[in-house]
């Protein structure tokens, strides 16, 4: 179901959430509390475009950022992928989209070489390539990432926060994905480790021109790579802006409360 | 001793985890090594004689002649420690492999599947892990018919649910982490997931769970052996061999001294090497009030 | 009060599919046994007729689950069959036998309970200390290092030698009063005790070990509270819980070890009973003993993990016992 | 608010130096830190995660981790060096002089007991009062709306901010000289983190104890500081009064730092204060 509103295909919505609304429930008995996690929320993704989602700890931000990513089912509403549903294998989805995480300690298998990491997506989405054509992709991404080839070889305890997030960026690019989602990617790292892979970001995305969902509680890191602005609530999708406009005077009044609070 | 400033961001730490310089850990690899060793060494060149054969009087105490004096039919004690070391190694070992498979295969499913399949396989372990292990090693020995095969399969279904629970708990915490969120979005199967991603993971807990099975095989074994429905004779065992040794011990108390030393070290210093390792694998924070 | 109801509800449901299960193993493990009974009762040269009214005697002809209902049927009412060998009722005998056992498993956990848990806080607190390291190591696994068996043997080479005053071996029953029957069993008790005691000391210093690291015990220490005062108030009671599970695993320790102990003291035990079942091919016996001894393992542990529960108050709402 | 004099300052670190010692290798955690705080000053110490900021706040009450070794240098303390304090008398001190403030406060309290038996047990010792009426009373102190309920709740039953008071409650009712805040609005959510700081420098003014304030929240630490210290690995890059050190950053890193804050345009224009 093509939307309307985006006849002409390159403009259409990378990623559409319609009216999501997902719930948990903890504990029993009488003490049985259900955390509305995600209620009725619904926002697009443009290609090339990057939506910048913030919120504090508790507002939902992880629960859309799984549900995007097709990870978690929502108990209600739509979830629309390139103008398609998720299906229950992630094969189907395979190549179309990607994640960069948020622990840089985590974000590679320490057992396995950096070079074999960064390939993985390729073993999956680019069967038709040869494994040398794929390390060759491999060598390419590490370059436009910024990171010396020769890393490959090395093993992720070999290399700082800001290096294995860099790493992570060029697996999550190295299939040529449509749509990416940024969970707290720099939360963990140095300020200044975090300007340059905002940077970074940004370059890729105009060179690549896939749509990115950046998830963050860090208001300053939003600013620097998202071109709108939805901030949550508890759950709630309380305003949606252009950056600049949401900078100068936010809406709502949580909104300001979060700017206030810098 | 030198220090050097490191910051704090380019923490260097070497994967392969260099074996611990501390002596308890060294002595316990060396006493487990000799016994191992000789006991291996004996089976290709029997320098202690052929534990079967008749070498002199009765019960007759340690001397040059017999260096470790002869049993209740005049054989060497000494041939057949060795042989009897070497029979118990063997099957816990063997018993602990087939643990380790059972117990990986299981706790990698049950830590990453989660949902009814781990609930299927905590039951099962539950089930197993209600009998108090010589009693279960009873049952079997009942069903098997004593011998060899029941002091293996006891071994298996004594250690198999506390390694199942283990293995099930380490792979859990691991497939909370970033890299396997991502191998999934990537749409890698679960199977190459399990063994790719968790395995090598878990890997650490394998071996300390495995060496502690190691030396809980032994001990059933040995418990098995001694109530008479493990080893049988004329085979020999740790267990068979401090059995024989308690029914003689007031005329020839080195019948029963000599296994049961064996043994104890065996277990000890496996212990201490099981220690050792989980020590080193997740180092825990330490606080003393006094 | 209602969220405790239903969590206690969730782990006697949990403990009840456990007991089915390891019914359902005893069960298919008697039918595994090789020989059937008739060999046993009626010899090998038993006629075809016999061996059928054997089978109908017993129900052996009828199909598979329909015998284990009967035989479920059977245990529920305490009616656990009677000995193939002897004849007399497996229920009877066990009822002479479980006093003795009994006996020795509570002396043993007195002891266990006694020098096990204090010698574990003692080597807890002061597991970070210098000398903490290798002699506390050591010294924690020595214990469970030596088994039953072993242990046992030496102490009877040792007392029988020496004669130190305590009878090894004959057995006064239990009948005639107190002080003989516990002079009779204290080195047997002292024994099976040595095992878990260290078992018990090993787990509560890793109890204790793991509370101290926690955050509300530094927030003490940086209020300068002094080290008995949080031992006393903060630290046992958070280390109580996980020495309570370990409790269950104690009693499995100690059950086992009983079998090992009554055979090697000749006690007239539970324990004694399922080898000497095994021993003449006694399926009923072995059936009965070990269904016991599961039972009891299974049952006390449903009871220590309601105590934890309601000692430790995160399960009310959590669900689950904090760690 | 500093006395002109020179009085000796309550908390001094000199050619203070620690690492870490642990199977990973070794990492130095400070490299010759010279700090000295006044008596009723209030000074935040700022710095990003893996600066030393935490392990500085740890030396003052002699609280450093097992692993964390001294190499070089000294903290003094109400005049007194640390070091060379028995046990007796660390503890001695802490329970009269230093107050912490917990990061995790729902951490920080015994998780299997209820409010108002650790209140108790906490003050006891103290000979403060212990009864219901001046527990009561306490709570209302730290702005608690039903003291009463809250001491009948355990740990996890009470929400952060709520936590977080308790905990002030309990280290200001032993009137501290030093109170050190390490983040104590770290794990809090935006609205209760104004509440709890106005709570705690509030406090502090009244009973003229000296602030230690470890924080990496420049806006907050900007508006109730006198002065500021910037970390970063392990040293002291720059030191200040707050408005100087913000405004016209002399280090480097403090630029960065400063820039990354969103929303400021220009760090060297001069803020209205």
């Amino acid at each position: 179901m093509m939307s309307a509103s985006h006849p002409d295909t390159d403009t259409a919505p990378v990623l559409e959430l319609r009216e999501v609304s997902v719930a948990f429930t903890s504990g029993a008995g009488a003490k049985r509390r259900t955390v509305r996690a995600m209620n009725a929320v619904t926002l697009e993704v443009a290609p090339g475009e990057t939506l910048g989602l913030v919120g504090e700890s508790g507002s939902g931000k992880t629960t859309t950022a799984s549900v995007a990513l097709g990870l978690k089912r929502p108990d209600s509403g739509e979830v629309l992928l390139l103008g398609e549903p998720f299906t229950r294998s992630r094969r189907a989805n395979a190549g179309k989209l990607q994640a960069v995480l948020q622990h840089p300690h985590w974000s590679l298998n320490p057992r396995r070489k950096v070079g074999e990491s960064v390939r993985e997506p390729l073993t999956v989405a680019r069967r038709d390539l040869s494994r040398s054509e794929q390390r060759q992709r491999v060598t390419e991404m590490l370059e436009q990432v910024g990171l010396n080839p020769a890393f490959a070889e090395r093993y992720p305890h070999e290399l700082s926060g800001g290096q294995r997030q860099r790493v992570s960026v060029a697996r999550a690019l190295v299939t040529e994905p449509r749509f990416i989602v940024f969970d707290e990617a720099v939360s963990a790292l140095d300020v200044a480790v975090q300007m340059q892979i905002l940077a970074l970001i940004r370059e890729l995305q105009a060179e690549h021109r896939f749509g990115a969902l950046f998830i963050s509680h860090d208001l300053g890191a939003v600013e620097r790579v998202a071109d709108r602005v939805a901030v949550l609530f508890r759950g709630d999708l309380v305003e949606t802006a252009s950056t600049e406009e949401f900078f100068r005077n936010p809406q709502h009044p949580y909104s300001q409360t979060l700017l206030e609070a810098l | 001793m030198t220090t050097y400033s490191l910051p704090l961001s380019k923490r260097k730490r070497a994967v392969k985890t260099r074996p611990p310089r501390d002596a308890l850990f060294i002595a316990a690899a060396c006493a487990l090594g000799l016994i191992v060793l000789v006991a291996v060494a004996a089976a290709v060149i029997p320098f202690a004689g052929d534990p079967a054969r008749i070498v002199g009087p009765r019960l007759s105490p340690p001397s040059a002649a017999y260096p470790f004096g002869t049993d209740a039919l005049g054989r060497s004690v000494l041939a057949r420690l060795l042989e009897g070391t070497r029979t118990t190694l063997v099957l816990s070992t063997l018993a602990v492999v087939c643990t380790a498979v059972i117990s990986v295969i299981l706790g990698l499913v049950a830590g990453y599947a989660g949902g009814w399949a781990r609930e299927v396989i905590m039951r099962l372990s539950d089930v197993l892990y209600s009998f108090p292990s010589i009693v279960l090693a009873i049952l079997i020995a009942a069903v098997v018919g004593p011998g060899q095969a029941a002091v293996l399969s006891s071994i298996v279904l004594v250690t198999v649910p506390l390694m199942t629970r283990m293995v099930s708990a380490a792979a859990m915490s691991v497939a909370k982490r970033d890299f396997v969120t991502t191998a999934k979005i990537s749409g890698v199967s679960a199977p190459v997931i399990l063994f790719r991603h968790l395995l090598p993971n878990v890997s650490g807990t394998i071996a300390v769970q495995g060496t502690y099975a190691l030396s809980v095989g032994i001990l059933v074994e040995g418990g098995l052996s001694f109530l008479g429905y493990g080893v049988q004779p004329p085979r020999s065992s740790l267990g068979l061999l401090i059995q024989e040794g308690g029914s003689y011990m007031l005329q020839a108390p080195w019948l029963l001294f000599a296994p049961a030393a064996v043994l104890v070290v065996a277990i000890l210093s496996i212990n201490l090497i099981g220690d050792t390792m989980r020590d080193r694998l997740d180092p825990r924070e330490t606080r003393s009030l006094v | 009060m209602m969220q405790i109801l239903r969590w206690s509800a969730g782990r006697v449901m949990s403990a009840l599919i456990t007991l089915l299960g390891v019914s359902v193993l005893i069960f298919v493990a008697i039918r595994l046994m090789p020989g059937s009974y008739e060999d046993i009762i009626l010899g090998p040269l038993a006629s075809a007729e016999e061996r059928q009214l054997l089978a109908e005697a017993y129900g052996l002809d009828q199909p598979i689950f329909v015998q284990y209902f009967a035989w479920i049927g059977q245990v529920l009412t305490g009616e656990l069959g009677t000995s193939y060998v002897t004849q007399s009722s497996v229920s009877g005998e066990m009822l002479e036998r479980i006093p003795v056992t009994a006996t020795l498993t509570i002396m043993a956990m007195a002891v266990t309970l006694l020098a096990g848990v204090p010698l574990g806080i003692w080597t807890g607190v002061r597991s970070g200390a210098k000398q903490g390291g290798a002699v506390g190591r050591v010294v924690s696994s020595i214990g469970i290092s030596v088994p039953e068996f072993v242990l046992g043997s030496i102490v009877i080479f040792v007392f029988s030698q020496f004669s130190l005053g305590l009878k090894v071996g004959g057995f006064a029953s239990i009948g005639t009063g107190f002080w003989p029957t516990f002079q009779a069993l204290l080195l047997p008790a002292l024994v099976l005790s040595v095992f878990c005691v260290a078992a018990t000391a090993r787990t509560t210093r890793d109890a204790v070990m793991g509370v101290l690291v926690e955050p509300h015990i530094t927030a003490a220490v940086a209020r300068g509270e002094t080290a008995g005062h949080i031992v006393r108030h903060h630290v046992l009671r958070n280390a109580g819980i996980p020495i309570l599970t370990l409790l269950g695993t104690i009693t499995a320790y100690l059950l086992g070890g009983a079998v090992i102990i009554e055979t090697l003291f000749n006690l007239p035990g539970l324990g004694s009973f399922m080898v000497t079942g095994l021993g003449r091919r006694d399926f009923a016996v072995v059936q009965a003993t070990v269904l016991f001894a599961a039972a009891v393992f299974v049952v006390l542990s449903l009871v220590l993990d309601l105590i934890t529960s309601a000692l430790d108050p995160r399960v009310a709402v959590t669900g689950k016992a904090g760690s | 608010m500093t006395a002109n004099a020179p009085a000796a300052p309550v908390v001094s670190l000199t050619g203070f130096s620690a690492e870490y010692r642990t199977r990973l290798g070794v990492t130095r955690a400070l490299d010759g830190i010279d700090l000295d705080v006044a008596r009723g000053e209030l000074l935040a110490i700022v710095g990003e995660s893996g600066s030393g900021k935490s392990t500085v706040s740890q030396a003052i009450g002699r609280m450093l981790p097992r692993v964390c070794h001294v190499t070089s240098g000294s903290v003094h303390v109400l005049g007194r060096d640390i070091a060379s304090l028995a046990p007796d008398a660390i503890r001695a001190l802490r329970r009269e002089s230093l107050g912490f403030i917990p990061q995790d406060p729902i951490a920080s309290l015994n998780p299997t007991m209820r409010i108002r038996r650790q209140l108790e047990l906490a003050l006891r010792p103290l000979g403060r009062p212990t009864d219901l009426e001046s527990l009561t009373e306490l709570l209302a102190s730290v702005k608690i709306l039903e003291p009463d309920r809250v001491l009948r709740l355990y740990p996890h039953e009470v929400s952060g901010g709520m936590a977080q008071r308790i905990a002030i409650a309990l280290t200001m009712a032993r009137e501290p000289e030093i109170l050190i805040a390490d983040e104590p609005t770290a794990s809090l959510d935006a609205q209760v983190r104004d509440e709890i700081l106005t709570l705690i420098v509030d406090l502090v003014q009244r009973s003229g104890a000296s602030l230690i304030w470890i924080s990496h929240d420049l806006g907050a630490v900007r508006r109730w500081c006198d002065r500021i210290v910037v970390m970063h690995q392990g040293r002291i890059v720059e030191e200040g009064p707050a408005a100087q050190v913000l405004d016209e950053p002399r280090a480097d890193y403090t630029r960065t730092l400063v820039a990354a804050i969103p929303g400021r345009q220009d760090p060297t224009t001069k803020e209205a204060e």
